[in-house]
């Protein structure tokens, strides 16, 4: 984005070399701290009129010549056409901001900041540079990799972990847990009772055990173990089962 | 041009070993010293000059090297720390030794519902989150377990006591989750809690 | 286990600096020592041992590194590493970033004249020589770059308080900003002044 420039340090150049070089430029600044150098004094001591007559008749010089000026420039320009006209003029007691002489002193600050700034750039590359001067060691020694485990387990994981424990044993201790199921014994045993007494086809939800079918639990246990059961006894060619269709109830009948 | 004084060859060659990437033999080292130089007299000067120190200039071969002393090799390994999760075995049994502690195993394992394997309390006293207390003064004299000053730093309490109660947990919301989603938990590489875990307990459970 | 003798320590951190071609802090020695020792204390004595050798033992920051001796780098061509070379708005914006930090782009800008361009910035972060700073305390509160230690390493300083020519450049006002009259140019509107924010000040504070 910026282009390398023409050396700047270098000898103030003829107008001509100047315009020539203008795209090379970093912004009105730099433009104005070439101008500034060719006073050949002290940054501090310079005349900011003459500096902005000098940019002005650059600008004049670069138009007149069809070279393309970025907005900057001519921005530059007008302010510096306003700050010569102050200068000129007696100052007006009534006028609010800055007087021309401090925006000069400013301008003739930021230039002398700027340049402050491009020699201690130039004083850190001058500096000894590692890669260039001065070297890190060539063959660094590797370092072995231990390895040790850290074991990581949060706050509310414990907590989490100790209420599923105790929230189990309130809701459903493990001794009630047995007095849920109907087992597939106990099943068998009652299906073969009652088969007998059951003439023809019968809903096999009828051969649920009582005290079974209230809680959701029980009757799903309960109906697991009947239906095994109805299974089994088919199996052994002594029930008959029957379902007019998917999920339709299931009847059972002797043989 | 003469030859620098030996104590800037000395310079030299210390430099230059130290910089290189490889070892440097005394060809590799004249070439690159100035004219007339005697790298093998720089040498014997440095090798006399780092004896003992932490890092010694070895020979490798033909050529020369600066490498860490032999009995400080131990400096040069690192620990890579690495983290694991705990099983669910273990943050149970954490749990209760944290809320109920001093416990004992039967004490835990009448709570988990399931025997303890005898790797998880291993592992947590290995971890440094769980000791042995006094024996229980009962029949037996089982021992008991309690947590320890690492346990409460690790989880930032003061005491076991300030774990929040049952009750407290169920108002802040964290019974909400269920067995079996909890977050983050690893699963449970215990073998013998898992084989102990009969699969029935959650079957009929709501 | 109690620290070991001062001239083992001296050796320990010669070891580990020798091993290592990054800058190493205090701490980083510290860890990496036995419980209880002083490695500012070993540091100091190497410093003097080393001193006008062909390495020596710099102060990059806040840690320490063995570097060749300046002086010594005509011989070591073979291993000069090719950099990237800084345009003019890099190193200038290098030296800005360094002799002003923390300093805003806006504040880069108005010293300049120019704005930032989008790479510039972005080329001196990536080389590891400029990073964030605080956010000013100002409206907006705009973002801040400072250099870092690997600028200090490779520019050969001990701290950004030994930049050449600082004192000066500070005593001269040439550090302070103005507000600003110029058309164009962005104004130091947060109003900080910006020589009381020392260099190094934030630097590798955090």
């Amino acid at each position: 984005m910026n282009p390398t420039p023409a050396n700047t340090d270098s000898i103030p150049r003829p107008d001509e070399a100047l315009i020539v070089d203008v795209p090379g430029y970093d912004g009105p600044l730099d433009l104005l701290l070439t101008l500034a150098r060719t006073q050949k004094v002290d940054l501090m001591q310079i005349s900011v009129l003459a500096l902005a007559e000098q940019y002005l008749g650059f600008i004049e010089r670069a138009r007149s010549l069809r070279i393309e000026l970025a907005a900057d420039y001519l921005v530059m320009a007008a302010w510096l056409a306003y700050l010569k006209s102050r200068l000129l003029l007696p100052p007006d007691p009534q006028a609010e901001g800055p007087s021309a002489e401090d925006l000069a002193a400013h301008l003739a600050f930021q230039l002398e900041r700027l340049q402050a700034m491009r020699e201690a750039a130039a004083r850190l590359m001058g500096r000894p540079l590692l890669g260039q001067d001065r070297f890190a060691r060539g063959a660094p020694e590797t370092v072995a990799k231990l390895r040790a485990t850290r074991w990581q387990a949060g706050l509310i994981e414990l907590m989490q972990a100790y209420a599923r424990l105790r929230t189990r044993d309130e809701f459903r201790p493990y001794a009630y847990d047995r007095r849920d199921i109907w087992s597939l014994e106990d099943a068998l045993e009652r299906m073969r009772r009652l088969i007998g007494h059951a003439g023809d086809w019968t809903d096999l939800m009828r051969f649920l055990p009582d005290g079974w079918t209230a809680t959701p639990a029980r009757r799903r246990s309960a109906t697991a173990a009947t239906f095994a059961a109805s299974l089994e006894l088919a199996r052994q060619g002594r029930v008959e089962l029957r379902q007019e269709a998917v999920f339709a109830p299931i009847s059972v009948r002797p043989r | 041009m003469s030859a620098p004084p030996e104590d800037q060859q000395e310079r030299m060659v210390e430099a230059l070993l130290f910089a290189s990437a490889q070892p440097l033999g005394l060809q590799d080292l004249a070439r690159r010293m100035p004219a007339g130089s005697d790298p093998a007299e720089a040498l014997r000067r440095l090798r006399t000059r780092y004896a003992g120190r932490g890092v010694e200039l070895l020979r490798v071969g033909d050529a020369w090297a600066f490498r860490t002393a032999a009995d400080l090799g131990f400096l040069m390994q690192e620990e890579v720390v690495e983290t694991r999760r705990l099983s669910r075995a273990g943050t149970e049994t954490l749990a209760i030794v944290a809320y109920h502690q001093p416990v004992t195993r039967a004490e835990i394992e009448e709570i988990r519902g399931v025997s303890v394997s005898r790797g998880t309390l291993d592992q947590l006293i290995e971890m440094g989150w769980v000791r042995l207390g006094r024996r229980r003064q009962t029949p037996g004299r089982p021992v008991t377990f309690v947590v320890t000053e690492a346990f409460l730093d690790h989880f930032g309490l003061a005491s076991a006591s300030d774990l929040p109660g049952l009750a407290e947990l169920r108002a802040s919301g964290l019974l909400d989750s269920r067995p079996g989603a909890m977050p983050g938990l690893a699963p449970d590489g215990d073998g013998a809690d898992m084989s102990s875990d009969t699969p029935g307990d959650d079957l009929f459970g709501d």
